[in-house]
């Protein structure tokens, strides 16, 4: 759809681009053509370039198995949904600058933003500012919703929330550290706001679990950095009986190759949250084995017929497999769509916002074929929170235990205390 | 006037300049000569600020001056010309003169003045009659010919008011003709605004035509100094001059 | 003589461009032109004050970045700041202002004084090593700066003198008035007597020092203006963005800030600020037509760079002949 | 932030301190390697290749698909560096020749473009997907113990070969005809064409040169690093830092400056694990505030 898209464009470009620039600066972004039947227009900024471009590239994918279905169905009212996708190169001000102009120019009602969390901030302001309904699919730093100083009427979360993770993790790997008397853990996390939050926040719930357990050593390695040996030689130096990490992406992979020359797998239990996206089970030549890890998309994660058929429409579309994000921006895609068949395809903000909070639908990466937006915190619960332990066969991951939202639910309410966000 | 006593200066164990003693008295006009390497333009750099002296003492008017920063030094009224035309390519020759003359007024830290000023522009027109340059008056310096480049560099030195004029080869490049031209221009500059001239040469003719007194440095030191009579028939300039080093004159 | 007799003429077409910008946002209906003018006049200060360095005394500067970066932070900070918020009242908004650009050219004298000593290369590197140790600085300091995820959760913009920031006609207008008055001041200080200076020591260090130009305080003074000038412009971003991020201390941004003034060109007074359009179109245009915008964006700097060899905007005036070399 | 006691600590282990000075040593001759051609590029041409990070990205993504179809990680690094250099020799002589001595922002916008343009190439030939090249089964052996600590038997072969990567070439460029040409082309290039040796010829080998140690580099580091586009651009900041402090020109002081850069990144792990990054711009600074020209480069800068 997109290089369909992008070929009609270019050659209307090959017309335009004969008036001149000065032209189109003075007239704004040429989009005053409006059809009776005009499509709605998702706004949609993402990574598309530089180290990470990859998983902004699965967003695209992901939100077009959302987009098709609807569609091939006819649309909303007869409208069809048309995403307008923008580059944002991870710069905050440009994916600020980038939603003013999809919804300035382009013409965007509602806007998915597919920001990391430090363009997501931005986008939030924007949003507020212009008054636009709007779904972050991908930022899973809990204050973004859960504190209320940032929240926005009209502005939702469909996406993992860093705390859930934290207490699903820290049960999981509880349990694992009592049966094997896990008692010193090291850490190894990207220097930066998630990698940081996301390992206090982990640890700080394995503790909760497991009292006696003491983080000895912690390493931080920069994000995208090419070589962790001095970061593999501090863990181990420190002889821990166990391991977490968040890195993520290229950075896992590389640090899982340099970490199995130094046979750092055999020497102590891990843990690397990250693990379970199939792109680095894939990408990694020969898997360490017992390292346990979070599913963060996989196609065996629930192991249903929806997840596969899923799946299976993905990569009809996709020469990448899915990610964490691909997952995240069909399920931001589907409540949208949701709300606009709700509202008749009226894209008012407020409307929208009555709509989606509370909302519940079906989807195949719910814990029970569902998925909710509370009410309160505009945040997506629900969702499959799962960890498996590698093996070095495809699917990668066995023994795949999924999270209690019963237990996750009852912390999150005291962390929130302790917040003071209620 | 300007007296400098015990200069020495040497770059990593090379000796550059080794106990010079001269006296320059107001009003003269004194070239200094020698072979290739023989330290005339070091002594240039050390006497206006360029290089920090080792050992010994300039000064000016029995002032101290030894060490003073370019700046405090051009504004005691030395001032010079360089080797190789040393001047701004992208400005006009007026604005050239114009921004010397500024500086010379302390007006080059003022932020809001605006640079063409019509009393600026009529100090430099006045400069520009001077140095017979009207007709360049708007072109750019890196347009106009070595010769006037030339000239213009030793326009940018007058125009600081200088007691004291140092120029360093101001012939070098030109030919006969050129030459002969400029060293009427210095002359007839040196009259004019009464200046204590110091140039360093290599064209013997020039040097003994127009130099009141002439002093001869090798290797660092001081080999000889006197009128162009006395120096002419100096025993050991004349063995230096006939030495080897002949060829590099 | 005052000043403002003197440059008369600049001063006149300052007020009529004032007048010009704020027609436009009476005007044109349409958002568009103003969130693009004030990403121009953001970028443009920072792209114009970097020629200030760059074109005007020849400092080539790899760090200029981290001025916008630091008005930006500044400013964005005091507004956070509820103490400070409540001890200023409505006027917070004009005291942050100039707090920031004070605490800027603060920190770009003590920067300044060390860096300015050094020449070309050296200087260019070392201005990009306090860049870079700042970006550290602003990501490892997570408790102040929120790291790398930028000052979170909007800065308030409490209402002064009837003008009201979050209000986006307000904002425009206020923003391109704060434009002007600096573009002016770039261009009399370029016109003026120290400007004159600078271009002597661009062109002629040595020479400049033996006409008794006190070089290093000279480029100390540009360089401390030029980085005040530039956290004007973090200052519009922040008020635009409602935020500030680390990504404006990265060295890539003050590498976009000098392919805004090659592309303008640097030896005319406004041509960085059309580099800086001219890039913002590219960026743009290119992202509506094509998915590799790296690749388009390389093609068109190889373009300007080997087949211009200068500016867009010398080379148009040059073809036209209005400037001659 | 500092925590001298971990320190202390390391150092009094036998284990902790050999893994600790291993580590700085590999990514110090990696770097080194990356970091030489650079030098070596500025000292003899004057141009400050900022597109050098591109050709240690070609070189690992050549050695990938080398090593796909033989199985050889050596005859991937030979074609990583060879490729690496030929497209090193071509960005010569079709792009930076162009502004060769002119404004130093020319160059860096030549570069700049550079980058960009060939992301995007890889983007195009390879994917945006990340990958990984995997460990050859040659080198999947059991680390080697010394004193307690541990040696991978891969990167005690990468420290060896660095390290006669960098002999080869300082020789090349000190002990050869080639290299003799190449400095007195340096000095002084117009007496050297009219000696009817053909200086284009040589300077483009030699850029050739300085990208085909970047590639080699890449190519021998693709086994534990992973791929993407882009990748190029976190070595060049180290490499930047590298040559400024060794000094532009001086491969013996990159060399040097390299392994420095190393044991800070893996002494600073263990002391002081998040102000590694700013130690290292604060090195540089000091560096250039002052000594300008590098530690071990002579005199003073223009």
């Amino acid at each position: 759809m997109k290089n369909y898209k992008n070929k009609i464009k270019r050659r209307s470009f090959i017309k335009v681009a004969g008036l001149g620039m000065a032209t189109t600066a003075l007239t704004g972004f040429p989009n005053i053509l409006k059809a009776a039947n005009k499509p709605i227009k998702v706004g949609v900024t993402t990574i598309l370039s530089g180290r990470v471009a990859i998983l902004g590239q699965t967003v695209l994918s992901g939100m077009k198995v959302a987009v098709d279905e609807i569609n091939n169905a006819g649309g909303i009212d007869g409208r069809k949904i048309e995403v307008i996708s923008r580059d944002s190169k991870a710069k905050p001000d440009e994916a600020a600058r980038l939603t003013r102009e999809l919804v300035n120019n382009e013409g965007c009602e509602v806007l998915l933003n597919c920001e990391a969390s430090g363009a997501t901030f931005a986008v939030n302001e924007v949003a507020r500012d212009i008054k636009k309904f709007c779904i972050h699919c991908i930022s899973e730093t809990s204050s973004l919703t859960a504190d209320p100083k940032n929240r926005v009427p009209w502005v939702f979360r469909a996406a993992r929330q860093g705390i859930h993770d934290a207490v699903g993790g820290g049960i999981f790997a509880s349990e694992i550290a009592k049966k094997n008397n896990l008692k010193k853990f090291a850490t190894a996390a990207p220097d930066y706001a998630y990698g940081r939050a996301n390992t206090a926040e982990f640890m700080e719930y394995l503790k909760l679990f497991s009292p006696g357990i003491n983080v000895t050593t912690q390493t931080w390695p920069k994000i995208f950095q090419p070589d962790y040996t001095e970061n593999i030689t501090a863990l181990l130096n420190a002889k821990p009986d166990a391991l977490y990490t968040c890195l993520w992406g290229g950075d896992l992979v590389a640090f899982i190759d340099q970490a199995s020359l130094y046979g750092l797998f055999d020497q102590f239990q891990s843990f690397a949250v990250n693990l379970g996206d199939l792109p680095i089970l894939t990408a990694i030549k020969k898997i360490p084995k017992d390292v346990y890890g979070g599913a963060r998309y996989h196609k065996d994660i629930p192991d249903t017929q929806a997840n596969e058929d899923w799946y299976n429409k993905y990569m009809a579309g996709s020469d990448v497999l899915p990610t964490n994000w691909s997952w995240e921006a069909d399920t931001g895609m589907r409540f949208l769509i949701d709300a606009l068949k709700k509202t008749g395809g009226d894209t008012d903000p407020m409307k929208l916002a009555k709509v989606t909070a509370g909302n519940k639908i079906k989807s195949p990466f719910g814990v029970d074929g569902t998925m909710t937006i509370r009410g309160e915190d505009h945040t997506l619960v629900n969702y499959v929170i799962a960890y498996g332990k590698t093996i070095t066969k495809d699917p990668y991951l066995a023994n795949i235990q999924q999270s209690n939202w019963k237990d996750i639910y009852v912390h999150e309410k005291d962390w929130k205390k302790r917040k003071k966000y209620i | 006037m300007l007296s400098i006593s015990n200069l020495c200066k040497s770059f990593g164990g090379v000796v550059a300049t080794n106990n010079v003693t001269l006296e320059f008295t107001e009003g003269s006009l004194s070239s200094i000569i020698g072979p290739n390497g023989a330290g005339k333009t070091t002594l240039f750099n050390l006497i206006t600020g360029k290089l920090k002296v080792d050992s010994g003492k300039v000064k000016l008017d029995d002032e101290d001056i030894t060490n003073l920063s370019t700046r405090n030094i051009v504004l005691k009224g030395i001032s010079r010309a360089f080797q190789i035309s040393n001047i701004f390519p992208s400005l006009t020759v007026k604005e050239t003169l114009m921004s010397s003359l500024m500086s010379k007024n302390n007006h080059a830290e003022k932020l809001f003045n605006p640079f063409h000023s019509k009393a600026l522009e009529e100090e430099a027109d006045e400069l520009l009659e001077i140095l017979e340059m009207k007709r360049l008056s708007n072109v750019i310096c890196s347009n106009i010919s070595h010769g006037d480049q030339k000239v213009l560099d030793i326009g940018l030195a007058l125009s600081l008011d200088p007691k004291i004029l140092m120029l360093d080869e101001p012939t070098a490049g030109m030919g006969p003709e050129e030459r002969w031209k400029m060293v009427e221009t210095i002359e007839r500059l040196w009259k004019l605004k009464k200046l204590t001239l110091i140039f360093i040469e290599h064209d013997m003719d020039i040097v003994f035509k127009i130099s009141q007194k002439i002093h001869v440095l090798r290797y660092g030191s001081l080999l000889a100094s006197g009128s162009p009579k006395e120096i002419k028939n100096n025993e050991e300039v004349i063995n230096a001059y006939l030495g080897e080093d002949f060829e590099a004159i | 003589m005052s000043t403002f007799t003197l440059f008369k003429k600049d001063i006149s077409i300052a007020l009529f461009s004032v007048l010009f910008l704020i027609l436009i946002g009476f005007f044109v209906e349409h958002p568009w032109p103003k969130d693009f003018l004030i990403s121009i006049f953001s970028f443009g200060l920072l792209a114009m004050s970097l020629n200030m360095l760059i074109g005007f005394a020849g400092m080539v500067s790899f760090g200029h970045a981290a001025f916008f970066a630091l008005g930006g932070y500044a400013f964005g900070l005091l507004l956070q700041s509820e103490s400070f918020l409540t001890n200023f009242g409505a006027l917070s908004i004009i005291v942050a202002f100039f707090v920031s650009i004070f605490i800027t050219g603060i920190y770009s004298a003590v920067i300044g004084a060390i860096c300015v000593r050094l020449n070309e290369i050296y200087f260019a590197f070392l201005t990009l090593a306090f860049q870079m140790f700042l970006y550290s600085v602003i990501v490892s300091w997570v408790s102040l700066t929120g790291g790398d995820q930028g000052l979170m959760g909007g800065i308030a913009r409490p209402v002064f003198l009837g003008i009201d920031l979050s209000n986006s006609l307000h904002r425009y207008i206020f923003c391109s008035v704060i434009f002007v008055i600096c573009i002016l001041l770039l261009r009399i200080l370029n016109k003026s007597n120290f400007g004159y200076s600078l271009r002597l020591i661009r062109d002629n260090q040595e020479r400049a020092e033996f006409l008794g130009i006190r070089v290093f305080r000279v480029k100390l003074i540009c360089f401390v203006i030029a980085s005040m000038v530039a956290s004007v412009g973090g200052i519009i971003m922040t008020l635009f963005t409602s935020g500030a991020y680390p990504e404006w201390a990265f060295w890539t941004q003050s590498g976009e800030a000098i392919f805004m003034i090659m592309l303008g060109g640097i030896s005319i007074f406004l041509g960085p600020l059309v580099g800086t359009v001219l890039l913002r179109l590219i960026n743009d245009v290119v992202q509506m037509y094509s998915s590799h915008t790296e690749l388009v964006t390389g093609i068109i700097i190889m373009i300007v760079v080997l087949g211009l060899r200068k500016g867009l905007v010398e080379y148009l005036l040059e073809k036209t002949g209005i400037l001659k070399k | 932030m500092f925590d001298f006691d971990a320190l202390i600590n390391c150092f009094g282990m036998a284990s902790c301190a050999v893994n600790q000075l291993t580590s700085g040593l590999i990514i110090g001759m990696l770097l080194f390697l990356v970091a030489s051609g650079l030098t070596l590029i500025f000292g003899v041409l004057n141009v400050i290749n900022f597109a050098h990070g591109t050709f240690y990205m070609v070189g690992a993504y050549f050695a990938f698909s080398t090593y796909l179809f033989t199985e050889s990680y050596l005859l991937s690094a030979f074609v990583g560096a060879l490729g690496a250099g030929i497209f090193g020799i071509f960005f010569e002589r079709v792009l930076i020749s162009k502004v060769y001595g002119q404004d130093i922002l020319m160059q860096l916008l030549v570069c700049y473009a550079f980058i960009l343009i060939t992301d995007d190439l890889v983007k195009l030939i390879w994917g945006t997907d990340y990958i990984a090249m995997g460990i050859p089964d040659e080198f999947r052996l059991a680390p080697f113990r010394i004193f307690g600590g541990y040696v991978p038997p891969l990167y005690a072969f990468l420290i060896i070969l660095s390290l006669v990567i960098g002999i080869l070439t300082i020789l090349l460029i000190s002990k050869t005809r080639f290299g003799s040409i190449v400095r007195a082309a340096a000095e002084n290039s117009p007496m050297v064409s009219a000696l009817g040796i053909r200086v284009p010829l040589y300077f483009a080998l030699l850029f050739g040169l300085g990208c085909a140690l970047a590639g080699i580099a890449g190519a021998l580091a693709a086994p534990v690093r992973s791929l993407t586009p882009g990748m190029g651009f976190g070595i060049l900041i180290e490499s930047f830092i590298v040559t400024v402090i060794g000094g532009m020109g001086s491969i013996p002081g990159a060399l040097i400056a390299a392994i420095i850069l190393g044991l800070t990144r893996s002494i600073g792990s263990v002391g002081f694990p998040l102000f590694v990054d700013g130690l290292m711009f604060l090195i540089m600074a000091i560096v250039l505030i002052f000594k300008p020209t590098g530690l071990f480069v002579k005199g003073s800068p223009k």
